[in-house]
């Protein structure tokens, strides 16, 4: 921490550890486990499986080097039709460190099941109900696992790429392209 | 009344109609006078309200131009056609209401304001009736009207209106114990209730410049026109004491499911209950019809323009209320009557006493 | 004791300088009121002076308008509408020759030459979103919301509501009904575009 | 915290709870928004809140047009703040692509989301004053954020939703004589400050309704990811456009107020509500700046090619918009449409942490918490 952000004035804090820094701190409480990003400062990511994200999570809010105790965004991704997998991306922050991180966990389409981080970060409630709504990935331990945006009896998960529109929903006709005027 | 009576027992064509005829005919006519009062007043004072809050808030409010169907110049026509839309509207009557309650609702609460002008004096000679109990006569019937909005809440089977009714219930008979302390100061200094002799017995000056009028007799009395004034906008549900309808919360509060003419009683009946929260105030703290300067202008017509005046003014300075405060909270509301305004008003009714004892 | 009375006070005082904020205006009422009575008083059009010459500058979002003389059907206002409300039609012609039957001009006032007949050209504002993306890529400047710099052409108009949403669907190619089909290829040749479909 | 029940004896009063659904339709949801509210009496024991009846499939749809044309798409996420939205994504975009803007466009930007801010600020203390019951100091605020609305029109036309602010510059240059207006507005802005204080942040009334009603502390707003003026109402210093500043925020000289209690616990309704008084002082000072600095010659959009193509990649990039942090997670697959759009709303996560801060409160009290958060149900529900 470069400077007390109560403190009067300017204060422009930069961030305490950068991306690489983080990921071998990581690695040393958690025996080598993540191999890091090759890609560049915002981009680089890490990736973590779903069996170890509970437990990097309550590390990642609790350390007292790390302290990501604001999760900024949550976002639910599809690598495509031709792709097996459905990505989630975890954009962290800490608002005593100022450093940021970003998580993405990859879960097959076949079985998309991740553990929910919904009690470690209350912010994750609302955003993982909005992914299981859009893309139909199942956060295991959510305690309120509803559909959030969609009606409740909606078929489908709209944002997946492989989505196709329904033709009608309770009996009312969908329009999908609009009709010719004339 | 007596005197209409009597001046119909002195017409030679209807000396052979039956009294009791007579009698009816004059309640009827003396009736029929009072409502059209109450409904002009309501269509002047909509007016006047939309119009003042219009200015208040940098707005124009009603306003008429150009050809065809308009509201007239200024938008005085606005209120008359309000009237009759609300005339020819849809009633509207929910399938699951309690039918009979929700009819009779409107007409209980605008009774209940209605009755009230019985007791009321204009000037010198024009009231129906000065009953021996006038202030409690007006007292007691004013509170008739809250039976209307519970019956509107409950009948309506809505929700909202169920919680502006417990509100209006809760909140009316909390108001009308400080409402009837602060009374009972003026009827300690008058020793009695009859609307004329709490006039009468407010004329003359009090050191030679101010009016003697209540509110200037003494300092607890001051205090009490106050507390007297600020628990009848709190009875008659305005700003910032109008939870039963509060709008941002309740939707509109115990009138949520009326419509059309149903609709209109409600806002005659606030109406009339603001005029005469407005008329009480005037005749008990600030001389009635009594001229401020006594001995001049002080002609039964003058009696007329002052007693209205004042009430105008007090109506006025409500509509001035609503239009700048926050709404109150419901507990907030309770502690406000309960722990301010009743012990203030003990003290009041204290104050007065040793001060008539001490200086009388 | 204190804060009881501290708070008779402060409500007082509080609740005072609030009615007298509310009585300054009512007072003043004929200064500061700021409605604008609507039907007889239009809102004034802001003086806008972009300070640029060239008329594609124009930057108030009323109804689109098409100066369809100028239009060489080059489609890039329908690429770039993101709703999709802009649909046009062209067929081939012989470049810049004058068809007067089917009211074409063959050159534009920019003095293009124009290659293609517009047998259609509609827009359907009840979709326009009004964000002036079409305006912008319009090579000829013959797309453009009424008023402003092209006001000379077009009165500014804001009210242009319809009873059917039909009415809403403005048509500006000028190829008479009957004789579409006339000018339309059969679709083998495949000159036919249709983007917006 | 909450109103004292355990005076009464519970046991003794045969009373069931009452399921109230406070909206869709309903005065001051501020949209539609339905809150599903348990209620013993006046007393909120429970929120629900169900969100969605104004999902238009924001995110859908940006992948379905090319970058240019999500920008009328973000202007209607947040309809009250249109330039903010506009310039988060300008910024998450130039992020991206690795654009440098020119100098007079991060000035013109700054003004013009400043400007909006205001008049955001605007309609969150006025309608906030509308649902604790006061209306007079909505219209005022009405009144003098249509001066702002109309400064907009003067400048791109369009009085809501403007589609000003594009990828790599402003749509155009500001017109002849916008400066001496903003200057004009400004002037006349500020005494009114005073008047909405006097009318309404300092009324006994108003306090009592809103002070110590609805405290949200610092460590659960931050556990939500509550941003902006709902944060700094809970007493954390954090500002974006102070801590990580985006665009050439880092060269204005300005204040971040935050919630200091002064009427009841730090973190209630009313510190929220006078942050963003304070805001508007503040936003005043910048705008002042950025007009006094702005370069008055110069190109207003970077050099671009006609169609953009971002390189692959994604970029999560956000700013702070009058409603707090406003992330925009783009990934680019290297062709003219996102891959991926997806928008983090600040309205979203204030509102998700209603149940917490409103229970155990009074109905109209949840109203007052509602409006307090300044939610828009654009952003909510996209």
């Amino acid at each position: 921490m470069t400077e007390d952000p109560s403190a009067d004035g300017w204060h422009y804090v930069i961030a305490h550890m950068d991306y690489r820094e983080i990921v071998d701190y990581i690695n040393r409480n958690f025996n080598e486990l993540y191999s890091p990003d090759t890609r560049e400062e915002p981009a680089a990511v890490l990736r973590v499986s779903p069996k170890d994200w509970t437990e990097l999570a309550y590390f990642l809010r609790d350390d007292e080097n790390l302290v990501f105790d604001s999760m900024m965004c949550i976002t639910g991704i599809d690598y495509g039709i031709e792709d097996e997998n459905l990505g989630v991306a975890y954009n962290l922050h800490s608002m005593t460190h100022h450093h940021k991180l970003e998580v993405r966990i990859d879960v097959p389409k076949s079985k998309p099941m991740i553990p929910s981080v919904e009690k470690i970060w209350r912010m994750a409630d609302w955003f993982e109900r909005e992914i299981y709504d859009m893309y139909g990935i199942t956060f295991e331990g959510h305690r309120d696992h509803r559909r959030i945006l969609l009606p409740e009896d909606w078929v489908g998960f709209p944002l997946r790429k492989d989505y196709e529109f329904p033709e009608t929903w309770h009996g009312i006709v969908v329009p999908k392209i609009k009709e010719e005027w004339e | 009344m007596e005197l209409l009576l009597q001046k119909f027992s002195e017409v030679s064509f209807l000396s052979g109609i039956p009294s009791a005829l007579l009698f009816v005919f004059a309640a009827t006519l003396i009736a029929v006078s009072l409502f059209m009062f109450v409904a002009v007043n309501a269509i002047v004072a909509v007016y006047a309200e939309r119009k003042i809050s219009a200015f208040m808030q940098d707005r124009l409010g009603p306003m008429g131009q150009g050809v065809g169907l308009h509201a007239g110049k200024w938008g005085l026509l606005q209120t008359v056609a309000d009237a009759i839309k609300l005339l020819i509207k849809e009633d509207i009557i929910p399938s699951l209401a309690d039918r009979k309650l929700f009819i009779l609702a409107p007409f209980i609460l605008f009774i209940g304001a209605f009755i009230v002008f019985v007791g009321i004096p204009f000037n010198q000679h024009i009231l129906v009736a000065d009953f021996n109990i006038g202030v409690f006569y007006i007292i007691a019937m004013s509170s008739i009207g809250v039976i209307g909005i519970i019956l509107a809440g409950y009948g309506s089977n809505n929700k909202w209106a169920l919680y502006g009714a417990m509100r209006s219930a809760a909140q009316i008979i909390s108001y009308e114990i400080p409402l009837a302390l602060s009374l009972l100061t003026v009827i300690m200094l008058v020793g009695s209730l009859k609307m004329q002799d709490i006039i009468i017995a407010q004329h003359g000056l009090i050191w030679g410049i101010l009016p003697n009028w209540f509110i200037f007799n003494n300092p607890f009395t001051f205090i009490a026109f106050f507390i007297f004034f600020i628990s009848g906008v709190a009875e008659v549900n305005r700003t910032p004491f109008d939870l039963p309808e509060a709008e941002s919360e309740l939707v509109a509060g115990f009138h949520t499911e009326y419509s059309g003419m149903r609709w209109a009683f409600f806002f005659l009946a606030e109406y009339a209950n603001m005029f005469i929260v407005a008329a009480m105030s005037a005749i008990l703290f600030l001389g009635g019809w009594q001229s401020p300067i006594p001995g001049y202008m002080d002609s039964p017509a003058w009696g007329l323009f002052w007693f209205m005046g004042k009430a105008i003014f007090l109506i006025f300075v409500m509509m001035w209320f609503r239009w700048t405060f926050p709404r109150l909270r419901t507990d907030q509301l309770m502690q406000m009557c309960w722990k301010y305004f009743l012990p203030i008003s003990f003290i009041n009714i204290l104050g007065v006493g040793l001060w008539d004892l001490w200086l009388n | 004791m204190i804060r009881y009375f501290s708070n008779i006070w402060q409500s007082i005082t509080t609740l005072l300088i609030g009615l007298r904020i509310t009585l300054v205006h009512l007072a003043k009422a004929r200064k500061g009121i700021v409605t604008l009575q609507y039907p007889e008083e239009r809102w004034p059009r802001p003086e806008r002076n972009i300070g640029f010459s060239h008329d594609s500058y124009n930057v108030i979002r009323s109804r689109l308008h098409v100066d369809i003389d100028d239009c060489i059907g080059c489609l890039k206002c329908v690429r770039a509408c993101p709703v999709d409300c802009i649909h046009i039609k062209t067929v081939k012609v012989e470049k810049g020759t004058d068809i007067l039957e089917a009211n074409h001009i063959g050159i534009t006032s920019n003095g293009t030459q124009k290659r293609l007949l517009l047998t259609r050209f509609d827009i359907d504002m009840s979709e326009c979103c009004y964000c002036n993306l079409c305006v912008y890529p319009c090579p000829e400047d013959c797309i453009f919301m009424t008023g402003g710099p092209n006001s000379s052409k077009q009165e500014i108009d804001y009210e242009f509501s319809e009873y059917n949403r039909s009415d809403l669907i403005y048509r500006f190619a000028k190829v008479p009904k009957d004789q579409v089909e006339k000018y339309t290829p059969p679709p083998k040749e495949k000159v036919k575009i249709d983007v917006a479909g | 915290m909450g109103i004292e029940t355990s005076t009464l004896d519970r046991s003794a009063i045969h009373g069931e709870e009452m399921v109230l659904n406070i909206g869709p339709q309903h005065p001051s949801t501020h949209g539609v928004l339905r809150l599903q509210v348990l209620t013993d009496g006046e007393i909120v024991t429970k929120i629900t809140p169900y969100i969605g009846y104004l999902h238009r499939c924001f995110e859908k749809h940006c992948e379905n047009v090319t970058y240019e044309q999500v920008i009328p798409y973000t202007d209607r996420c947040d309809y009250v703040a249109s330039m903010n939205n506009n310039f988060g994504y300008a910024v998450a975009m130039e992020e991206l692509m690795g654009i440098e803007v020119p100098e007079k466009v991060h000035h013109i930007r700054v003004i013009v989301a400043e400007l909006n801010r205001i008049a955001s600020h605007h309609l969150a203390i006025g309608t906030f004053g509308l649902d604790v019951g006061a209306f007079t100091p909505f219209l005022y605020c009405f009144r003098d954020r249509e001066r702002i609305l109309d400064l907009f029109e003067l400048l791109c036309g369009a009085r809501l939703l403007y589609n000003y602010i594009w990828v790599g510059g402003v749509s155009h240059d500001f017109p002849i004589g916008f400066v001496e207006k903003v200057y004009e507005f400004l002037d006349y802005f500020e005494p009114k400050i005073q008047e909405y204080n006097d009318l309404l942040t300092f009324n006994k009334i108003f306090i009592e309704r809103t002070a110590d009603v609805g405290v949200l502390p610092a460590d659960v707003a931050i556990s939500y990811g509550v941003s902006g003026p709902n944060l700094r109402g809970s007493g954390v210093k954090w500002d974006l456009r102070k801590n990580e500043p985006y665009s050439i925020y880092n060269k204005f000289e300005f204040d971040i107020p935050i919630g200091t209690g002064a009427m009841g616990t730090v973190g209630d309704c009313w510190d929220r509500y006078y942050v963003r008084i304070r805001e508007l002082e503040e936003s005043v000072k910048i705008t002042r700046q950025a007009l006094d600095q702005m370069p008055r010659e110069g190109d207003v959009h970077a050099a671009l090619p006609k169609k953009i193509r971002p390189p692959k990649g994604h970029v999560y990039s956000r700013t702070e918009t009058p409603r707090g942090d406003l992330g925009f997670y783009i990934i680019s697959d290297g062709k003219p449409k996102p891959f991926r759009l997806k928008l983090r709303s600040p309205a979203f996560t204030a509102l998700s942490c209603i149940d917490e801060i409103a229970r155990g409160w009074m109905i109209a009290d949840v109203i007052a918490i509602l409006g307090s958060l300044d939610i828009v149900l654009g952003e909510i529900d996209r």
